[in-house]
Order: C-alpha cells, then structure tokens, then sequence
C-alpha cells in the first residue's frame, strides 16, 4: 500500500483536531467544550474513512465500521457530558468550568 | 601481702633463683601474613632479683603505711573506700612486680593508674582534688599510650624471634636472666628499637613524673599523706623506673635511647629541685623532691646500671615514705600544710622530728644514711660512663648540683617545720604526737632509712644487684669507690644544710630583699615554670576549642546540609504543586502540552541517543 | 537435623506477639521470652561444633544451617537459609544479653507496657535475624524490618523532639538500605549467580571483575556505613539517641550499629575481596575520620547523652578501622570490639537515662557531686566510662587493644591517630566524671533516691558481663576465632 | 460462531452484565436498600471471580472454569478482536477482586442514601469494560472497551448529584477524558493508515515491514498520550488528583485501585508488541535500514515517562496536607513504578509489574477504604485530623499503617515483595535498565518520608479535644459497619500473607508473564 497521499489527508484531519483541541483549550463554556470535542473526534472518523478506502477489502471494511462505530460512540459521550452539565449547571448556576475550581492545592 | 613478703625474703636469701609459671590469658588467632600460628598473649608470675626488691619494698612500706593510716584516717568518711582502694592498689603493684611480659605488666600498670586516680581523688567534694585526680589520670595517660605503642613495636617486631624462653611465638615473656635481646637487633631493626625505647621512656616518664609529664605528681598531694607516700613516693611512681630498669635488663636499649633517658633524668633530677626549694608546702616540697630523686633513679638506669637505679628506689623508697608520713604526722597534728605557720614543733613532736631529721639526712645523702650510698652509687656509676657519650657530662654535673639543692630544701623545710621555739601562726591547735600506730611506723621507717644502704654490704644483697643486672653491660661499682667523688657530693650536702640553718636555722625567717633579682627567679619556681598554666591553656582553650568548634560543624554545617536537602525537596514539592490550579483547561493544556513532549521524545531525543548508545 | 536457629526466631516472634496483647502482663512475657531466647543462645554456644575450617576460594560453611525454598521463579531463587559461625554467634549473645538487660531495666514501664516490651522484642528478633540470615533477600527482610519497631520506639516513647528524630532516623537508614539493595541486588544478577543463597553469592561474587566488585562494594559500604554510622553520615544518630527512651538508645547502640559492622564484614569484605581491595584507602580515610570525629566532638558536649552518643561513633569508628585492615587479627579486633562496645555502650545510656530521670537533667555542668546521693548510679558511671575509654581488666580493653596491634600491624606508625584519640576519649570520659560525679554537690533535688532495683539489676547484668569478660576475654575470642576470620585472607 | 462458543468465553462479563441489570430492576421495583444491592453485587462480582481462577487452572474451582482450556494462551490470530492470555485472566482476577472489595465495602454506607442502584450498578459495568480489557486483542475493541468502563466512572464519580466537589470532579475528569480518548483514536486511525489493521497481533508482527515511519511514530505518540490518561503519567496526571480528592472515598478506592490498570494493561498491550517484537527478534531495527528504531525509541519515552512520573509524583505528595490527595499523588509515582515494566518488557519485568498491580489494589484501595471509613467517623480530610488515631483505634491505625509500610515498600508486606520483584528485574535486565532500579529506588526512598509522616501523625501526635464528636458506633464493627471491616481486614491479613509467602501468586503470573511474551506480540 504505498503511493498512499498521506500528506493532504494529514494536513485535513490534523487541521480538524487542531481546531478541537484549541477549542478545549481556550473555551471555558462546557457546552463549547463539547463541541469542540466532536470536531475533534470527526478528524479521527475521518482519518477511519480515509485510509479505509486504501486498505485492502476486509481491512477496507472494518475502517469503515469502525466510522460508524465511533460515530455512534461520540453520541454517547456526548450524553454522558451533557448530563453532567445539567447537574453541574443545577449545583452551580453556571456552566463556565472556568468557575469551578474548588479542587485545587 | 605477708606472702609477698615471704616470697621477697626467700629471694633475699637466695639470690639470682626464678620463679616463673605462666597460662594463656587471650589467643589471637594466626593469620597467613602475620603470625602464622596466631599469638598468645600470656599471663604468668616472674620472681626474679629486680622484681624481688620491689616486691620487699611493696610488702614493707605498704604494711607500714596501711598501720599508719589506721591512726591517720580514723576521723575520715568513706573509709571502707579508703581501704578498699588501697588493697587494690597494694594487689595491683604486687602483680605488676610479679608480672612475667610487657603486656601483663601494662594490664597492672593500668589498674595502679586508676586506683592512683581514685585515691588521689579520695575528698571528690574538694574541686581542687577532682581536677588533681583527672590531671593525673590524663598526663599519665599520655605516657600510658606511647608505652602501648612501644609494646605494639617489640611485640611485632620481635616477638617472633630471638632468645630462647622468651621472645617466643606466644607473646614476649621476658627472658629468664638470659643476654637481653639487643645484641640480636640487626641494623634496619635498631631503629624501631629505639623508637619503641623512647615509647617505653614516655610511659616511664609518665607513671614517674618525668620532665615533661611531671606536672601531676604535686597536684596528687591532695590525695590524703598515706596516699602519697605509699603511692607517689615509694611504689607507683618508681614503677616508671622499675619499667625502664626490666627493659634494659631484658630487652636493651639502644644507645640513642641511653642518651635520651640519661637526660631526661639528669635532668629532671635538677629541674624538680629547683622548685622545691621555693614552695611554702611541705608535701609538695617533698613532692618535688620525689621527682627529683626518681631524676636520679632514670639516670642510673639510662648510664646501663638499671640495679644501681633499682638500689636507689630501695632505699628512697623508704627514708621517702618516711618523710611523708612524718609530714604527715604534723598535718595530722596542726593541721596545715604551709610551713610558714608551722615551727617550734621540735619540742612537742620529738619523734616526728627526729624522723623526718633521719629522712631529711639520708634524702641528703650524709653517711651513713641509706641516701647516701645510693646516690653515691648512682653518680659514681654515671661518673665512669662519661666516657661513653660526651652529651653525658650536662646532666652528670645537673644532677650533682642537684645534690646541693636537695639538702638545702630539705633541710629548709626542717628548720622551718621543727626549729625555733613556737608556731609562727598562734591560731593554730597545740601540737602533739599522734598515736602509737603512727609513731611505730616512723621509727621502723627510720631506722631502715638508717641501715636500708648498708644493705649493699650484705653478700647475698650484692648478688643479688649483680645476678639481677643479669648479663647487662657493666657490673656497677658499690660502695664509695671513688672517695673524691662521695668527699664532692657529701660536702655539697653538707654546704647545702649549712644554706638552710644561716636562712632558716633557729625559727629564723629569710625573706629575700624585694629588689634582688632573684625575685623573678623565685617568682617563676613559685609559679612551677608556668608549666601548669601551659598545660591548662592547651587542655581548655585549645582541645576544648576545636572540639567546640567541630561540635559547631557537625551541627550546622554536616547536619545543616542533611536539613538543607529536606528543605531543598520542600520547596521544589511547593513549586510543583502551584501547578495544580484546579482549572480544567490547564489540565487539558498540559495534556496537550504532554503530548507533543512525547512527540518531541520520540522523533528527536529517542533516535539521538539511541544513536549514542548504539541500539538500546 | 533439628531446625535450632528456627526455633530462636520461632521463639522471639511468638514472645513478641504475645508480648503485644498481654497488657499488664507484657513484661512478665518479656521476661520469660529473653530467659528463653539466653538459654536457647547458650545451648547454641555450648553446641557450637566450631568452624569447619577455611581453605581461600572455598565457600565457607555455617553450623546448624538450615534451607527451605521461598520464592522461585526460575531468574529469582530466594531461599530461607539461616546458619551461624562465630561472628553471628557472639552478636546473636550480645542481642540476647541486651534484650533482657532492656526488659529488666524497663521494668516498670507505664505508657502502653504491652506495645513497648512487644516493640522491643520486635527489634532483637530482627537482629537476630540480620546475624542468622544467609540469604541476601532475608538479609535485607530482617535489616529493614528492624527499623519498623525503632521507629514506634522513638516516635512514641521518646523525647521532646522524638517526632523530628524519628522521622530522621527511619528516612535516613531507610535511603542508605535503599542503596545498599541496589548493591546486593547488583551483586546477585551482575556476579550470574544462580541463587539468593549466600554460598552460591559468595562464588559468584569472588568471580566478578575488580571494577564491578569496587562499585558494588562502594554502594554495599554505604548502606552499611550510615548503619555504622561513619562521618559524615553520622547525623541521624546523636539526634535519635538523645531524643530515644533510654530502653531505644540502648538497642540503638548496642544492636543496631552492629548490623553496620556485621553487614559489611559479612556481605561485602568477604564476598567481594577485590572490590575491598580498591576500597580501602576510602575505607581508612574514612575510618580515621570517624574516629577522630566522635572523640573531639564529644568533647564538647553537655548532654551526657549526646557525649556517649559521639563516643559510640568514635568507637565504631574503630570497628570500621580494624575491618578497613582486611586481616584476620583486624576482624577479630572489630568482632571482639562490637561486642564490646554494645555492652558498654548499652550500660552507659542506662546511666545517662537514670541521671535523666533521677535528677531531671542530662546537662553535665548543671549537676554536680552526685555520688554521695546516689553511689550505686555513680559506680555505674565510673564503671562504664573507664570500660569505655579502654581501661584494662575491662571489656573494650582486650578488644582495643588487638585492634590497635592489627593497625600497627596494617598500617605501622598511622597507629599514633587512633592511640591519640584514646587520650581525647580519656579526657572527655573523665572530665564528664569530675564535672557530674565529683566536687561539691549541684542541682541536687531535696528528695533523690538511688537507682530502683530494675534499673540496677539491668545495669548489674552488663558491669558484671564487663569486668568478667574483662578479665577473661578468652572466653569470647576462643569463640569468634573459630570462624571464618581464622583463615580470612586478607588483601 | 454459535451462540454457545460465543457466550461461553464471556461468562464473567455476561455475570456482571446480568448483576447490574438485576439491580436496575430491583431500582425499578423500589428495592434500594444499600445492604440488599451490595449483596447481589457481591455475589454477582464473587461468581465472576470465581469462575476466572477456575479458568486460571486453580485446581479446587475448576467446577467454575468456563473457558476450554485449549483456548488460553492460544497462539492468537491475527484477525480476531479478543484472545484469552493468562495474564489477561489475572487482570481480570484482580479487577473483579477490587470490585468485590469496593462493593462489600459499601455495604456499610448509610442504608437510605440516594443513588445507591446507581453506584452499584455502574460499578459493575465499569467492571465488565475492565474485564473486556483484559481480553483485547484489537486496537478499537481494546479503546472502546476502555470508554466503556470510562463513561461508567464519569458518572460514578458523579453518582452524588448534590455534591458539587463531586460534580466538579466529574467534570474534570470528563474534559480530561474526551480529551485523551479523541487522542487515543487518532493514533489508533494513523497506526489503521500505516498497517491497514487494527488488530495488535497483526501490527505487533508487522512492525517491522512497513514504511511511513513518521505515521507510526505519530500514531504511536498519540496512542501514549491518549492512554497516558488512564495510567495517570505525569503530566497527563492533572486530573486525577482532583478527581480522586473530589469522588466519594469509595468510588476513589475504585479509581485509584484499578481503573488506572486498565490503561497499564492497555499499554502491555499495545506498546509491548512492538517493543518485545525489537528483543526478540534481537534489537535489528524494525524498519531495517529505515532512520528509525521503533522499539529503542518507544522503550526510551516510556522510561523517561516513567522516571518523570515517579518522581515529580512523589515530589507532589511529599508536603501534601490532605490525606486523599497525599493519597492521589502516590498512587501517580506508583504508576511510574508499573510503567518500569512495561519499559523493561522481559517476563521477570511483566511479573514485577503485574505483582505491583496486584498490591497497589490491595494497598491503595484498602487505604482509600480506611480513608472512607475513618471519614464516616467524623475525621477531616487533613492529614492532621488523624492524630492520635492510631493509639484511639489500635485496630484500623494497624491496618492504615500496614497498608502504609506496604506502600512503603517495608518488608513482609506484598508491596515490598512486588517492588523487590520489579526492580529485581530491571536489574537482571542489566544494560542501561539498572538505571530504572536505581530512580525507582531512590523515589521509594524519598516517598518513605511521607508515608512515615502519617504512622507519626497517626501514632505519635497526640490527638486535640475531639472537636467534632465521633459519629461512631452508629454502625457496627466500631463505626466502621460489618462489610468495610471485612473487607478492610481482609486486605490487611493479605498484605502480610502474600508478603511473607508470595510463591504461589508470584509464580502463576510469572507463567503468565512468559506465556504473553511468546503470544502477546
């Protein structure tokens, strides 16, 4: 499997995470957060979808599977985050995580 | 004690016999380098001439001093100490006598050392005392070590070889009477010889208040007067010389060693006079005298005549022991040491008078008194070793003068105790004798301060001088050889006696004229040379000093730096837990932060060093 | 044959365990527990076939050994191997002399007597097990296990400052042991051999190169060094003796500071003779600086206790010199010396603990002419420092002195350091003596009482043992020189 | 494959599974009394560990084994998604042991408290992800299994809806999480570009035949990162400190017991492929003739990872002033302790490493246990709430200090054996790994001062007025409640057991150990 373009690809998804993470990083809003977690996670399906089409045919298949799995997946971690957001926002009256720094030293 | 005396008297009668039985007191085992078949350091008992004389004077003066104190101590505290102690004591010299090898002979000088230490620290409340009995204890010491070091060099060196009976593998059992081991030393091993010569010569110096270590000897006065004439005038204190004497007697020494102990005696003997003949304390006075007179007994012996210096020690032994316990019969009566109150007790205490005359005689060396012949002995015997070494004649001459200065202080110290007619300080209690178990002691004391040197004239005591010197070097001279020689020395007696009675006769008084220059010499004997003051500063301000000083180093620098490193590790633990703010995006920051480290890991350091170590 | 040195240990832990729930009765336990451990000691003694002889290269063998698999796992084979000789013997009988001198003189100790008595059983059962052990895992199991009940010793029963000592203490030792495992660890897997066992460690051992043996033996010595402890890693040991219950500083200095001498004798000079080799102008450097060290500092000390404290560094000092020589008369010197100075030492903190709590204080210029109040303690005194300072017809007397001849023997005139420091040692002894014992009395209370019996019954136990084998050190030597030292090669 | 030989292997899983819905259920009916719950998770917990030892070959269970033995060990193939090593099923062994403890524990919680079903029954799903864990053999399987039990604990941790520490924890922890599993999939999609597999054992044979050694650093690189996470490598530890600090003592007990382990037994996994295929295979570069060396390089991060773990680990708890995180923070150096292992990658060096797991289950989630009991008596959170408690309750203070001393390292505890073994092995290693013993070392010398901090507060300081009165007694067994003591003595007499004897364990993963070197890679 050479002759494989990787360096475009990378560029894409590695852009793609990029932007996820500095979202993370710089957001203090939980919601913010989890979007940009999700831009994250689609550079990873992306990556799946992309090198699938290079593999061969069983490989090929599971790359894509395993999109869709991780698909479905992201959903799910994004409930369990939203859940706690809620309580947290309950609690607290905000959702600026920023705020939240009883644990510290 | 009485079998000791038995076993002396046997020796008496029968000259030149050895007694010698022996057990393994500690095994060393043998390794391949050294000793091959291991060591055994041996206890045993050696009854031999030299040994025999001490043994006599052990028994006799011990048994005496023992009567005295009966009548001396009765109104003391803690006599059961006293007595105790003084046994030990007694039991201690007597196995140091009797000791058969160095080694032994060290375990027993030790334990005299301390009784010594605690008798002299008998009144512990006096300050003054404690300080005198640590004084003591220490200076020796010091000798005690370099003895030590002088054992280690013969028992290394030469144990292994050398004379048949002693020298054997199993440690360094004298040798019976045989030739001392000198003549065997090759060239390279005549060094170490005289090393461990001069090592056993500090020990001496030690245990008999040589120059320099004699400092103790006065302070130990403040033992109570039994002590010291029993112990720091007839026994341990000649254990020094008694030391050199079995050295060269069966070990040898070199002729450097010779020159070194012949000085040290010579001069001392001169040095210790100098002192006494200032000090206003009868014991001390006497103190010095001792040193002076064991002066005389390290200077025979170094001359190669250790039996002359052993006579010496006999006889001194007794007029000196008689002394102290006349002196101590007087403070026992007023009470006070300083001779300037005391006077006029000629009439009130005759027997105490006449025998610290008959002491005051022989110490002088008047014929027929046992000092004489002794003394004489010693200076004819170095008088014809002249010859020998040119460095000889300074301390010849030193220890001549000597003889002058030692009647006048003696004498001095008569006049001012005895003569006139009435105590200079009225305060003081009205003098009488002291009980009989005091006064017998004195007259039997004096009267072999009388006889003690006609001793010589005895056939079996002479063979006995001449077996004990074994096959030593010269067979002495005995009896007054050369009379030109005794005429000098008796009559710078008699001229220093005569000194004394124009100063000090008849309750007389010599205060010396404030202007006179001897002042400054006076007022440096009083003083002792400053060498006390020398002492003390090096003791306290520079021991104590640095020892200060490295206290202060192991606090605050050593330790410091192990509480520093706690510190160290505190602060850094502080820094890193700053990090730990609590906000979340610092975390992911140093996720993120993490992830290119391990990028940078991987696709740079990993491969460089991996190129450095060569496949890892 | 019949598992004996089991059986010691045996005896010990169940002493022990039993000891921590007895309450009230712990130190009635105590008691019978060390009468048990002294008699079993002395059956050891009087059964001892003697050493089997030592031809260089061969591995020594050990009396009553005895071996059982403990954890094999093909690359790691520990064994249980415990065995004796002389060495091991005469610390086995100082533990045993010490543990029921403590239990005696802590007789009526009040604050959690269950724990305390408990607590020093602990520690005697884990030397014990140290001078037993021929298995470096179980060596290093018991060396550390001895620190656990020190540490409660200080912590709980100590001083003023007992938290700060104690922590210090179980750091401290707990870093050098550290290192020394590193080293025992090394010298198992670099050396190939193929068990823990000290046999198979032995062989292996003499068959690395120099260069290895030198940085084994290096980091071996550190761990044993501050055990010892030697300048400049002495710190921990003047601030966790004045700050321990005297029942501690007693086991302190009396066992613990021997595993230092033991260890090193035991599992570095004799396995890794080369390694030794390179080491020892290290060693001496070290050795005299210890020496001198302890002495002058005593010097300057007022707390009694930090003055015998610094006198044991100096005295180990002497112990590590008379090993550093690598001859036979050298280990005879720091067996005989280590036993020495554990009993004297161990009498001497009894003392400065009574004057602690008979007169309040410890600080020597603030007491004074205590002997008429209290002759029994001030006998004591004298007996234990002139024992200390080398007085012959006592203990330390036979011992120093063939330490000294082996010097002279090893290292000719350098002897005059250490026969030096004997006059220091001297002087501190008897100064502390003139100012505390004698003079006009000082800082007396009105009601002061001579020691309780306990006390001078624990104390009687070591001034007999002292002057008896003072007297008669044959009695000891004809032990030890019945081990391997007997033949030891020597550098 | 059929439904039996499907099922078969899963047993444990499908136990837990059924537990935890059996608990819904009983929610559902309005059953929650705490006591009743913890009982079926025990016995759900009990049964699944029971029937891996059968697996495992201990000859009295094997009535419970319900994996056919022919296909342990198994020569793995390079297609499948999960493989049964041996040491998988000790792993799995050692997670349903913290399990259990935790839930028995937790029969001692007061009886009413909310959200107990909740807490049970996340437990035991976070449980069965671990379990899958175990027995990954496929990249994405091995991660997802991984969010399994990680989603299960953000809720845990946040089980306690009111607590606002515990939300903030679960907060943070979520960040953190998504944060790392978006990592570790984007590695695990560079690794699938690069070998066109997602299988272990395929990539683990691969690694030497492929090109794009950039895209495998890369990926590899990002799959240390994402993963680091859960082993809680300095600096990817940030979180767990306050998570630890801010979740109830009990679910802490969990998290720091075993949840880290997953993410250890994740790194055996992926990074001893590569790293045990370079040794055996004789230290040629994977890419022969390629710029890089994929094992030296990786052994050389993970070793200064570990090193900077240990350390700044230990650094961070030296002063710490509050128990749970003096706590946290230890059990961050300890990982680093583990990580040696993975380093080292020989057999002795797995044993050590594994035997580490196991007493670091039993040594820190005993601690954290005592720590929630001693904190339903009424005890602060500071370290200096506990003075005097050690001599107040000899008991518990005996059980704290041994699991202190164990953490320690002190002898005749397993945690002294476990280090004894690991380090062991970095020496027999020889090379340059001596230098692993030598930090390790030193760090377990430096963390001593903290631990031996505690045993003085504990037994030495002596306690203030009692300024808040103890709550205790309102439970049995001295406040502490019949199941937490069990539990926590257990611990305790294991400790000392496995320390003084740890043959037969020691052995069993030591065949293990040898077994997953040959198969694992």
């Amino acid at each position: 499997m050479t002759g494989l373009p990787v360096a475009d690809l990378l560029v894409l998804s590695g852009a793609l995470l990029a932007v996820g993470i500095f979202g993370l990083l710089t957001r203090r809003n939980f919601i913010l957060i989890l979007i940009a977690v999700e831009v994250a996670m689609n550079a990873t399906i992306l990556n799946f979808v992309y090198f699938a089409a290079f593999a061969p045919t069983a490989a090929g298949l599971s790359g894509q599977a395993i999109a869709v799995v991780l698909i479905g997946f992201a959903a799910t971690e994004v409930a369990v985050g939203l859940a706690i957001v809620l309580a947290l926002n309950r609690i607290k009256g905000t959702i600026n995580v920023a705020q939240a720094t009883e644990l510290r030293e | 004690m009485v079998l000791g005396l038995l076993i002396a008297v046997g020796e008496m009668l029968s000259p030149g016999t050895y007694v010698n039985s022996q057990f393994t007191w500690l095994h060393l085992a043998g390794s391949p380098g050294t000793f091959p078949n291991g060591v055994s350091l041996v206890v045993g008992t050696l009854v031999d001439p030299l040994s025999a004389l001490l043994l006599l004077v052990v028994t006799v003066v011990g048994f005496l001093v023992m009567l005295y104190s009966i009548g001396y101590m009765h109104q003391d505290r803690g006599l059961p100490r006293y007595y105790a102690e003084l046994s030990l004591f007694l039991a201690a010299m007597t196995g140091l006598v009797l000791s058969n090898n160095l080694l032994e002979f060290f375990l027993f000088w030790e334990l005299v050392g301390v009784c010594s230490y605690f008798l002299i620290g008998f009144y512990y409340e006096k300050p003054s005392a404690a300080s005198a009995a640590k004084e003591a204890f220490l200076v020796t010491r010091i000798g005690d070590v370099l003895f030590l070091l002088g054992i280690f060099i013969y028992f290394y060196h030469f144990s292994t070889v050398g004379p048949s009976g002693g020298w054997a593998a199993n440690g360094f059992v004298f040798a019976n009477g045989t030739a001392p081991y000198l003549p065997v030393v090759s060239g390279s091993g005549s060094t170490l010889l005289t090393v461990a010569g001069l090592m056993i010569l500090g020990g001496a110096a030690g245990k008999s208040a040589q120059f320099p270590l004699h400092v103790w000897l006065p302070d130990a006065m403040e033992g109570p007067t039994t002590v010291s004439a029993l112990i720091h005038a007839a026994t341990m204190v000649a254990a020094g010389v008694y030391l050199l004497a079995i050295t060269s007697v069966f070990i040898g020494f070199t002729s450097t060693d010779q020159l070194a102990i012949v000085a040290i005696g010579g001069f001392t003997a001169f040095f210790a006079a100098t002192m006494a003949v200032v000090h206003p304390d009868i014991k001390r006075v006497i103190a010095y005298s001792t040193i002076s007179q064991l002066g005389y007994m390290v200077l025979a012996v170094g001359a190669g005549f250790a039996m002359v210096g052993l006579y010496h020690l006999f006889t001194h032994a007794f007029f000196k022991a008689l002394l102290f316990l006349a002196a101590g019969s007087v403070i026992h009566a007023i009470g006070t040491q300083d001779l300037f109150k005391m006077g006029g007790l000629r009439k009130s205490m005759r027997v105490t008078s006449a025998a610290f005359l008959i002491g005051g005689l022989a110490l002088a060396g008047i014929p027929p008194f046992a000092g004489f012949w002794s003394k004489d002995d010693i200076l004819g015997a170095v008088y014809s070793q002249l010859g020998s070494h040119p460095l000889y004649w300074p301390f010849f001459l030193l220890a001549f003068a000597a003889v002058f200065l030692t009647a006048y202080y003696i004498f001095r110290a008569w006049f001012l105790a005895f003569s006139g007619d009435h105590t200079r300080d009225p305060t003081l209690p009205h003098a009488h004798e002291g009980p009989w178990v005091m006064q017998v002691p004195l007259v039997i004391l004096s009267a072999f301060a009388v006889v003690a040197g006609l001793f010589i004239f005895l056939p079996n005591f002479q063979a006995l001088l001449l077996n004990g010197a074994g096959a030593t070097g010269i067979p002495p001279v005995y009896g007054p050889t050369d009379l030109a020689l005794s005429g000098i020395s008796v009559g710078l007696g008699v001229a220093g006696i005569g000194l004394a009675y124009w100063l000090w006769g008849n309750g007389r008084v010599y205060a010396l004229p404030e202007d006179s220059p001897l002042q400054s010499v006076r007022k440096v004997l009083l003083h002792r040379y400053y060498f006390k003051v020398a002492y003390d500063w090096v003791g306290l301000r520079l021991v104590y000093g640095i020892s200060r000083g490295a206290d202060f180093v192991d606090r605050y620098v050593i330790d410091g730096t192990v509480r520093g490193l706690e510190r160290v590790f505190g602060s850094v633990s502080n820094g890193l837990r700053r990090a730990q703010t609590g906000a979340v995006s610092d975390y992911a920051g140093y996720v993120i932060a993490g992830l290119l480290g391990v990028f940078v890991l991987l696709l740079i350091v990993a491969p460089y060093l991996l190129s450095k170590m060569g496949g890892g | 044959m019949f598992p004996v040195l089991s059986l010691v240990l045996a005896t010990l832990l169940l002493g022990t365990v039993v000891t921590f729930v007895a309450g009230r009765y712990a130190r009635w336990v105590a008691l019978a527990t060390s009468i048990v451990f002294l008699a079993e000691t002395a059956a050891l003694i009087w059964q001892y076939p003697g050493w089997p002889g030592y031809t260089s290269g061969a591995v020594p063998g050990f009396a009553f050994q005895e071996s059982y698999a403990w954890i094999h796992l093909g690359w790691l084979q520990v064994n249980y191997t415990v065995g004796v000789d002389g060495i091991s013997l005469v610390l086995i009988l100082l533990t045993a002399v010490l543990q029921i001198a403590t239990v005696v003189y802590s007789w009526e100790e009040t604050r959690r007597p269950g724990p305390w008595f408990g607590l020093v059983l602990l520690t005697c059962l884990g030397c014990v097990g140290v001078f037993v052990a021929l298995d470096i895992l179980l060596f290093f199991l018991f060396w550390e296990a001895v620190l656990v009940p020190m540490f409660f010793l200080i912590g709980y029963w100590g001083g003023p400052r007992r938290r700060y000592a104690s922590l210090k203490f179980f750091v401290y030792t707990h870093v050098a042991s550290i290192v020394m495992l590193v080293g025992l660890l090394g010298l198992v897997f670099y050396s190939g051999a193929t068990s823990f066992d000290y046999s198979s460690v032995y062989l292996a051992g003499h068959g690395l190169m120099t260069v290895t043996q030198t940085f084994l033996f290096l980091a071996l010595f550190f761990g044993f060094g501050v055990k010892f402890p030697v300048v400049p890693f002495h710190t921990w040991l003047p601030d966790a003796h004045v700050e321990a219950p005297t029942g501690g500083s007693v086991l302190l200095a009396g066992l613990l500071l021997k595993l230092g001498g033991y260890g090193l004798i035991r599992w570095a000079v004799l396995i890794l003779p080369l390694g030794f080799h390179e080491a020892q102008p290290v060693l001496f450097v070290i050795a005299f600086a210890t020496i001198a060290w302890g002495s002058i500092v005593s010097l300057a000390q007022r707390d009694l206790k930090r003055l015998v404290a610094f006198s044991s560094i100096n005295h180990m000092g002497i112990v590590l010199l008379a090993i550093a020589l690598g001859s036979s008369l050298g280990l005879l010197a720091a067996v005989l010396l280590m036993f020495a100075h554990g009993v004297v030492s161990a009498l001497l903190f009894m003392v400065s603990g009574s004057v602690h709590h008979t007169y309040g204080t410890r600080d020597i210029p603030s007491l004074g002419g205590i002997t008429p109040s209290t002759p029994v303690l001030a006998t004591m005194t004298m007996v234990g420092s002139l024992a200390s300072l080398g007085l012959p017809w006592l203990i330390s007397f036979p011992a120093e002195f063939t330490a000294l001849l082996a010097t002279w023997d090893g290292l000719a005139y350098w002897v005059l350091l250490p026969l030096g420091i004997l006059v220091v040692t001297a002087a501190f002894y008897i100064w502390m003596m003139q100012r505390m014992l004698f003079g006009p009395p000082r800082g007396i209370p009105e009601t002061v009482h001579d020691l309780p019996w306990f006390e001078a019954a624990g104390m009687g136990l070591l001034v007999a043992l002292t002057i008896v084998l003072g007297v008669l050190p044959f009695l000891l030597v004809n032990l030890i020189t019945s081990s391997p030292i007997a033949g030891f090669p020597g550098p | 494959m059929d439904a039996s030989s499907f099922i078969g292997p899963f047993v444990p899983e499908l136990l837990l599974l059924g537990a935890a819905l059996l608990i819904f259920l009983l929610d559902v009916l309005g059953i929650r009394r705490n006591e009743t719950l913890s009982t079926v998770a025990v016995a759900g917990t009990t049964l699944a560990l029971l029937s891996v030892l059968g697996d495992l070959g201990f000859a009295p269970l094997s009535v419970f084994a319900t994996l056919p033995a022919n296909v342990i060990d198994a020569a793995p193939s390079t297609t499948g998604l999960y493989a049964f090593t041996s040491l998988g099923l000790i792993f799995q062994g050692i997670f349903l042991l913290s399990a259990l403890l935790v839930s028995l524990a937790s029969a001692s919680r007061p009886s009413g408290e909310k959200g107990a079903p909740i807490f049970y029954g996340l437990l035991l799903l976070a449980t069965v992800g671990m379990l899958l864990v175990a027995v990954a053999t496929d990249l994405i399987f091995l991660l997802l299994a991984i969010e399994v039990t990680s989603i299960a604990t953000y809720l845990l941790v946040a089980y306690h809806r009111r607590e606002a520490r515990s939300l903030e924890a679960a907060m943070k922890f979520f960040i953190i999480g998504a944060l790392s599993t978006v990592l570790s999939f984007y590695g695990a999609s560079l690794l699938f570009g690069a070998y066109g597999t997602t299988n272990l054992v395929a990539i683990g044979h691969a690694t030497g035949a492929v090109g794009y050694p950039v895209l495998v650093l890369l990926g590899y690189g990002f799959l240390v990162a994402g993963l680091a996470f859960k082993v809680t490598l300095v600096p990817f530890h940030a979180w767990a400190v306050d998570v630890y600090d801010g979740a109830p003592s009990d679910v802490s007990a969990f998290l720091a017991g075993v949840t880290k382990k997953i993410g250890l037994f994740a790194y055996f996994l992926v990074f001893l492929g590569p790293v045990l295929y370079l040794r055996t295979v004789g230290g040629s570069s994977p890419f022969a003739g390629g710029p890089i060396d994929l094992g030296g390089t990786l052994t050389i991060t993970l070793a200064v990872l570990a090193v900077v773990t240990m350390t700044v680990g230990n650094l961070l708890a030296l002063l710490q002033k509050e128990m749970k995180r003096m706590l946290a923070y230890s059990s961050i150096s300890q990982a680093g302790y583990m990580l040696i292992g993975v380093t080292i990658g020989t057999a002795p060096a797995i044993t050590g490493a594994t035997m580490q797991i196991f007493a670091h289950v039993l040594m820190k989630g005993g601690a954290f246990l005592v720590v929630a009991g001693v904190g339903a008596l009424g005890v602060g959170p500071l370290i200096d709430d506990w003075k005097g408690l050690g001599t107040r309750r000899p008991l518990l203070g005996a059980a704290f200090a041994l699991m202190l001393l164990s953490l320690a390292g002190v002898p005749l505890t397993v945690g002294f054996v476990s280090k004894f073994v690991l380090f062991s092995a970095a020496v027999q290693a020889q090379g340059y790994y001596i230098w692993l013993a030598v930090a390790g070392l030193l760090n377990s010398a430096l963390s001593v001062f903290y631990y031996a901090r505690v045993l003085k507060v504990m037994f030495f300081d002596t306690a203030p007025a009692p300024s808040t009165p103890p709550v205790t007694d309102a439970l049995p067994a001295g406040g502490l409640g019949y199941g937490r003591a069990i539990a926590i003595g257990f611990i305790a007499v294991t400790i000392v057991a496995v320390g003084v004897y740890p043959q037969p364990i020691l052995g069993a993963i030591q065949s293990a150990a040898q077994h997953f070197v040959v198969v694992g890679a």
